[in-house]
Formats: C-alpha cells, structure tokens, sequence
C-alpha cells in the first residue's frame, strides 16, 4: 500500500484528464463553458457507492430515511456496486483487514470519483488509537471532504455532500473576505 | 453442592473453586478438562455454552488462564471453567467435541491470545487477516497505533512508540 | 512518524490459499462465490465464502474480521469511566443496552447498589433501545427482501426513539448516559410527555407493520420453513436472543436472570415454534409490543430520588457539595483524575440485548483500568450456525436467513 | 414507384449514421483511465482468483430454453390478437390448438419435474 500521493487539487475542469480532443484545444471560451456544464451535471447527481462499514453507516440510512433524505440532493441511489457510482462515503472505522477491499473498491469506480471521510473514525481513527484500525482513511484513498462527529448527525452528512457540490462545480469552499 | 459432587468424582484433577461475586469458577487440571467437561454437560445438565477466552498474566508461571463459561438453562446456574496453558507453546484441550459453540469462541482465542487448542476441527484465524503475525491481546503486544499530536507539536524527531511507554 | 504497518494481506485466494477448511477440497464444477464484505445484503462488512452447485448452496464459510476494532484491547488501556464511551461503539443499534451492560459488570465487581430512580431510567432506555434496533432490522432485512417501502416505515419509527435519546444524552445515537453506580444525568422536562406520546403512538404504527407484512403471501413463502433450527440445535450451537426464542427455547435474561429491576414490571417472552425465519420475525415484532408495555409501567411507576448512588468512591459528587465540604472536592478530583480501584478478582455480568445475551466478563487486578475485558457478543453466538443453516439451500434463501439472524458486525468482531 | 419508399430510405441513413456517431464519438471524447484493479472483475471487493467465465450447471441452460420456448409462444399471440376482430371463431379455435400443444408440453415438463430447480 504504502504512502499514496494525494490529489492536490481535484480536477477543475469537466473534462476527463488525459490527451483528448477537448484538452487538446486547451481552456478558451467554448471548454470552459462546457466545463461548467458537464461539472454541473455531475455535482447535482452524486451517487453514493453503498459502502456501509460501522456506526456511521447507521446515521449515513438515516441520511437516507424519510425524514432527512439525501435524494433531495441528488444522491438518490446507494448503488451496491462501485462501477456505478461515483462517490464513496466511507461511513466508519477502516480495519487493517478492510484497507485492501477499500482500496480495491476504490480503484473500481470509474474515473470523476470522489471520497467523503464520514466521521471520526475514517478521518482519523477516531478513539481507537489500536493495532486493528487504519489511523486514517487518507492513507489508503484520496480524501476530497472530512466530517467530523461520532457518528455525524444526518444533516451533517448533507452539508457534506452539499459542500462537495460546490467543490465539484469549482467554487471555492471558503468565501473569500470581499 | 456442585463442587463436593466434582471434588469426590475427580478429586485432585480439581485444583481450587471459588464464588466470587456469586459466579461459581473451578479450576481444572489442563487434561481433566473434557471428561470435566463432559461430566457437567451429561449429568450436571450444563447445555449452554456462553463465551471461552484466555487471560494473560505475564508475572505468573503458566502464564495464560484459559477460561469457558457454560450455563444450565433448566436450574439457571452458571459454571465458569478454568484452566491454565505454559508459555513457551500455550496448549489447551478443545471443547468443541463437547460444545459444538465454542468452536468460534476458540478459534478467536488462538487468534487473539495464540493458545492452541488441540483437537480444533478448524484451527484458522478468525478475525485478524490470516498471515498476521504474532497475538494482539497479549499483554506484551505493543498495540502500536499513530502517537497523538497535537498542533503545536513539531513532527519531525518524535519516538515512534511514544505512548506506550 | 510510526509507520501504519498495512500487512497486505496476499488477498483472495491467491497462491497463499489457506485452507478454506477442513473438508477436501470440493468438486470441480462447484463455483465459489465471495458474499463479500462490500455487499448489500451482509448487513455490515462480513464475507460468505459460498460453494454454490447451480443455484444450491453446498458450502458456506463465514469469514469475519473485516471490522476488527480491538476493543478489549482498548478496554485494558481505559479507566473504567472513560470506558463506557467505548461500550457504545460495540453493538452500535443498541448502544444504550451495552452501556447498561459494561457498567453493571463494574458494579458487581464493586458491589455497588444502584438508587431506584437510576434502574427505571436505565430500563427505559434499554427498551427504548430495543425498539429501535427491531424497527431498523424490520427496515433493512425487509429491504433485502423487497420491502422497499417496509423500510421508510421502520425508519420513521426509529426517527422517535432517536428524538427521545437526544433529549435526554444530548446524542441521537451514542448515548453513553449510565456511570458506575446510575445515571449521569436526570431526566429533563418534557422528557416523560413524550415518551407518553411516543408509547400512544407506536402500537398502531407496529400493527401498521403486521398488516402489511404478516398475512403478506410473498413474506410468508419466503420466510416460512426457510433456514429451521430445531430446538436442540439452537441450544448446541449456543445461538441466543429471538434466533433461541424463535426455536421455542424460553430463556430471556430478562426473565430468567432479572437486573435493573425488571421482576417489577410483567410482560411476556414471545416463542415460536419451528424456529424458522417467520418465526424469529413474529418474535421480534412481538417484542416490540412488550417493550412498550414495559415502558408504560416504567413511566407509571417511575420513583423518584437520587440517580446516582452517593457512594463517594466510585461517584462523583453533585457540583452544589463542592462548595462547602473539602472532602467531596478531594473526591471530585480523585475521582475525575484516576477513577476508583476496584478488588482483584473476576465477574461475568450479562444483559438481554436485541440480539441476546450480551456479556461481560471483567477480570480486575486491583488498578483502575480492567486487567481484561471479555465481550460475550450475541451476534458473534447468532452467526456461528451460518454454516448448518445454507446447507443445501436456495442461493435467495441465505439472504433471507442471513437477514433474520440480525447480526451486526460491530458485535461480531468486536 | 420507387420514390415513394425515398424518405425511409432517409430515415434509415440517418438512423445509421447516428449509430455510428453514438457509438465512436463518446469514447474517442472522454479519456480513459485503466487501472490494473480496475480491470478485474468486482467480486465484492476481494481480488478475484480465477476469471469469471466459468462451467455453469446445466439446470440454468434447462430453464433458460423452457422460458425461450414459452416466451415466443407469447409472441405469436400478439400479431394474433390485433386481427382477432376479423379472424373471429377461427382464429379463437386456431389459437387454442397452438396453445393446447404447447400446454401438452408445459404439463410434461412439470410432470418430469424440470421446474423444480437443482434436483
């Protein structure tokens, strides 16, 4: 496994990486436009991968139950497999014997992925300062939001995925002071 | 009573019993166990198998007390099993011929605690992967976790096993 | 910085196979099929290793550790108090019920007596508990099964039950409210209202569920006769909780070994007969209904009192004696600096959990932090069977008895 | 004469031309990002030992033909049931003859208990 660079900054533009057409024309007023489009189109429907490890993922149904309902926002369907969704919400503490499955969950998703780290425990272990828990999920997989709590409250977890829209569509998170 | 019925049946495999707290514990000889055993499921009417663990004492010459507890679900009474394992290769007698539920329970002691159990029909690791080395629970396992650092702490320099002393 | 010593563990079952079990190795044209750790239905991160011939399941082989949090060793490196945080985290449904549970073993090793007051609070919470984790095992083995609607309905159920524990521990989930020896806090205001309202409310939503589901024909074909434990198996393979009552074997801790005074309050144990899936599901939704009879009479003859015992070893004093007496403030400080000793010697203190008998076994050498903490997990009992049980059956059958053993991970490797 | 098939002549070049454009345009636009990991097959998130293509039991394959053969059954039907107003009792007669011989079969499997899976 062992150290993983982690993404500096997530991919500003809409465009998939790599040398297509789109990049070869480089950013002038047609790509950037279409960039906000397809940015657009993919913040506002993040499908989670079902990625339930512990606590957390009790609260991350709640997230979804009737009376706080992700879908509001998007995210209407916890796809079971990871080719068919594009964000991984890794709801709880990451045991020495989970990393490799995460990471390999991980690396199935197709490419615009992104990772909330929900809760204390895949942000930083947490209390378990132990032999058995992975002492923070950025070390297996790039992490693009942390949520604290223990577990979050399910309008903590929609903040997140509301936050990670606006990172998606490249704004910037902190207002900057005027 | 219970003990006097064991003490006169297998009079010095019985090593000590106490109540302590009300929880009936008796410990055995490491090879009387299963006729021990045996004997409370048969005629005591001990059917239930709750938990089997292991606890390390480092200080003391057989250093792991390797306990089972079972209850009799008819007269609810609970009898807690004792016995002991030596260090350099902890072996203790396996009671899953006598409770088919401790099967598990064992299994997870081998893993946790590293006393084998002899006459296991699956004697695999349970819960940590399966080429980990060495024995988490054991008192001298360093559980080695990332030491805690506060912001104003500067990084580089810092003993890794700083907080278990 | 220490480095995270990620064995990688030569995953699947590549050439580091180890034995997949003590039985030779299988026909050839047996597929092996990974009911993996990341899969809808495992209800948490377990993996099946399933021999399937065709759509038969010939084999199943449980393979658990995936969420291995080593929580006795935490235990042995916590005092007693900061250890009550921890117990939430086990049983993560009911996390008022392992509360309950981790501190009782305390208290027996101590001898300590509880006040009255504090033993009603700790029962209601428990059968609140109770509640809420039969509504969300209602909700999601329903959903493994098609009941996609099933489970809004349970989740707007459980929703209540989070709104009590909030008002009362300040947390919807996590509550962590008991001490050695009571309660942390009393209840506030308005707590009682509405679980006044909550107990008027929820007997038509649970017969909302029965009717629905109960008579349902599909609900029936798949569930009845669908992994059968005779009543001899369940007691040999130490199975406990609604899978042992399902098989008609009438034990219930509550009953059979009352704490925190339930002798006072009367409900009935619900069985079942032939121990199959529909039966632990009757049991479980009947129990429900008797944890809201006990919740009426907790409520009606709730007494009131102190909720912490004034035992000044092991509880901290109330703030207002601070003040005036030097003595409760050497107390405070010793207390909250290093906690209490407790003797040498070793108790097994067990409660009635959703899933069963939940234990502790606590062996104290004297200092202040357990010498070794022993978690008897129901589910960790419920789920050794998996492999008596799929023999023989439909591949759609083992998520049906997979869902009605309600284990959860966070139980099960601890 | 010909003319007058000249506008669906039309309609099916662009529906050509337009497979082809769905089907070449897409992937030569997004990037591609293979992965060693991400080429395996999902198994749950285990790292799957052998391929995927493997000997099925020959109870699928049975199944699999019984539903082939009751479902172009159902086909036939259709056709039949739109001009069922003008073939009237005949066409009644020569739909259940069709379906009596396939109902003589239906029976024959059940009886020989094909239906009942992995005996």
């Amino acid at each position: 496994m062992g150290e993983l660079k982690l993404r500096p900054v997530p991919m500003p533009t809409g465009r998939a990486a790599g040398p297509t057409p789109l990049n070869a024309l480089g950013d002038n007023l047609l790509t950037t436009t279409l960039d906000k489009v397809i940015n657009w189109g993919r913040s506002s429907a993040i499908w989670p991968a079902l990625f339930g490890l512990a606590c957390c993922a009790i609260e991350m149904m709640g997230t979804v139950g009737p009376r706080h309902d992700l879908s509001r926002f998007g995210s209407e369907l916890f796809r079971a497999s990871p080719r068919q969704a594009d964000l991984m919400i890794v709801s709880g503490r990451v045991s020495i014997k989970m990393a490799p499955v995460l990471r390999q969950i991980y690396d199935q998703m197709p490419e615009p992925k992104w990772v909330i780290a929900m809760g204390a425990c895949a942000s930083s272990a947490g209390m378990f300062n132990n032999y058995a828990i992975v002492q923070s999920v950025d070390k297996i997989v790039p992490v693009d939001i942390y949520l604290p709590g223990c577990p979050p409250r399910p309008e903590a977890l929609i903040d997140a995925v509301v936050k990670l829209q606006r990172k998606i569509r490249g704004e910037p998170l902190v207002k900057r002071p005027a | 009573m219970l003990v006097e019925r064991l003490g006169n049946r297998f009079k010095q495999a019985l090593r000590e019993s106490s109540d302590f707290r009300g929880d009936l514990s008796i410990v055995v000889e490491p090879e009387a166990v299963v006729d021990v055993a045996r004997y409370l499921r048969d005629e005591e009417g001990f059917d239930y198998f709750l938990y089997g663990t292991a606890v390390d004492w480092p200080a003391r010459d057989p250093r792991f007390t390797v306990v089972w507890e079972v209850r009799s679900l008819a007269n609810k009474t609970r009898v807690r099993i004792k016995t002991t394992a030596a260090m350099p290769d902890p072996h203790a007698p396996s009671l899953t011929a006598v409770w088919p539920a401790a099967n598990w329970h064992e299994r997870e002691t081998w893993d946790l605690l590293g006393i084998t159990f002899d006459g296991h029909p699956d004697p695999r690791r349970i819960l940590m992967p399966q080429t980990w080395e060495g024995h988490p629970l054991r008192k001298d396992y360093v559980s080695f976790g990332e030491p805690v650092i506060f912001s104003d702490q500067k990084l580089e320099g810092l003993e890794p096993d700083a907080i278990r002393g | 910085m220490a480095e995270t010593r990620i064995k990688q563990e030569p995953f699947g079952p590549g050439p580091a196979q180890e034995p997949l079990g003590p039985e030779h190795e299988p026909p050839t044209e047996w597929m092996e099929l990974n009911m993996g750790p990341q899969h809808p239905s495992t209800h948490g991160v377990l993996r099946v290793r399933l021999k399937l011939d065709g759509e038969v399941v010939r084999d199943a082989d449980a393979d658990i550790g995936y969420l291995h949090t080593g929580f006795e060793k935490s235990f042995e490196d916590k005092t007693y108090t900061q250890g009550i945080t921890f117990s939430d985290r086990m049983d993560y449904l009911a996390p008022p019920i392992n509360n309950v549970g981790f501190v009782m073993s305390v208290e027996k090793l101590m001898e300590i007596d509880v006040p009255p007051r504090a033993q009603a609070i700790r029962v209601m919470m428990m059968e609140l508990a109770r509640i809420a984790s039969h509504e969300l095992w209602l909700g999601t083995a329903g959903l493994d099964l098609g009941v996609y609607s099933g489970f809004f309905y349970a989740w707007r159920d459980r929703e209540l039950v989070l709104d009590l524990n909030e008002l009362y521990s300040g947390v919807r989930m996590m509550t962590s409210f008991t001490r050695v020896g009571g309660v942390a806090w009393d209840l506030p205001d308005g707590w009682l209202e509405q679980l006044q309202r909550f107990i008027n409310v929820m007997p038509a939503r649970i017969d909302d569920f029965e009717s629905m589901l109960t008579q349902n024909p599909i609900w029936r074909q798949r569930l009845e006769g669908v992994g059968a434990l005779s009543r001899q198996d369940a007691i040999e393979t130490g199975v406990t909780g609604p899978m042992l009552r399902g098989s008609g074997v009438d034990y219930d801790v509550r009953k059979a070994f009352p704490y925190c005074g339930y002798e006072q309050y009367d409900f009935n144990v619900p069985l079942g007969s032939n121990g199959d899936c529909y039966d632990r599901y009757r049991v479980r939704v009947q129990e429900m209904r008797e944890s809201l009879k006990i919740l009426q009479q907790a409520l009606d003859t709730l007494p009131s009192g102190p909720w912490l015992t004034n035992n000044r070893k092991v509880a901290l004093p109330p703030r207002s004696e601070l003040s005036k007496s030097m003595e409760s403030v050497i107390h405070h400080f010793r207390l909250v600096s290093e906690g209490f000793k407790g003797p040498v010697g070793d108790v097994y203190a067990f409660v009635e959990s959703p899933r069963g008998e939940l234990g502790f076994y606590l062996v104290s050498d004297g200092t202040n932090k357990p010498y070794r903490m022993k978690v008897r997990p129901p589910s960790f009992c419920n789920l050794q069977p998996l492999k008596k049980l799929v023999q023989g059956v439909l591949l759609a059958d083992v998520i049906a008895i997979m869902g009605s053993m309600d284990f959860i991970l966070g139980d099960v490797d601890r | 004469m010909l003319s007058d098939y000249f506008p669906l002549l039309i309609f099916l070049a662009a529906v050509f031309v337009f497979g082809l454009i769905a089907l070449f345009f897409p992937p030569w636009l997004a990037g591609h990002s293979h992965s060693a990991a991400k080429d395996l097959p999902y198994e749950s998130g285990i790292v799957p030992r052998s391929g995927a293509r493997r000997k099925f039991a020959v109870s699928f394959y049975l199944t699999a033909m019984l539903f082939i053969i009751f479902d172009v059954e159902a086909i036939f039907i259709y056709p039949w049931a739109v001009i069922l107003k003008r073939l009237a009792w005949f066409g009644v007669a020569e739909m259940a003859v069709f379906a009596a011989v396939l109902l003589v079969a239906l029976i024959y499997v059940w009886r020989k208990g094909a239906l009942e899976w992995g005996n």
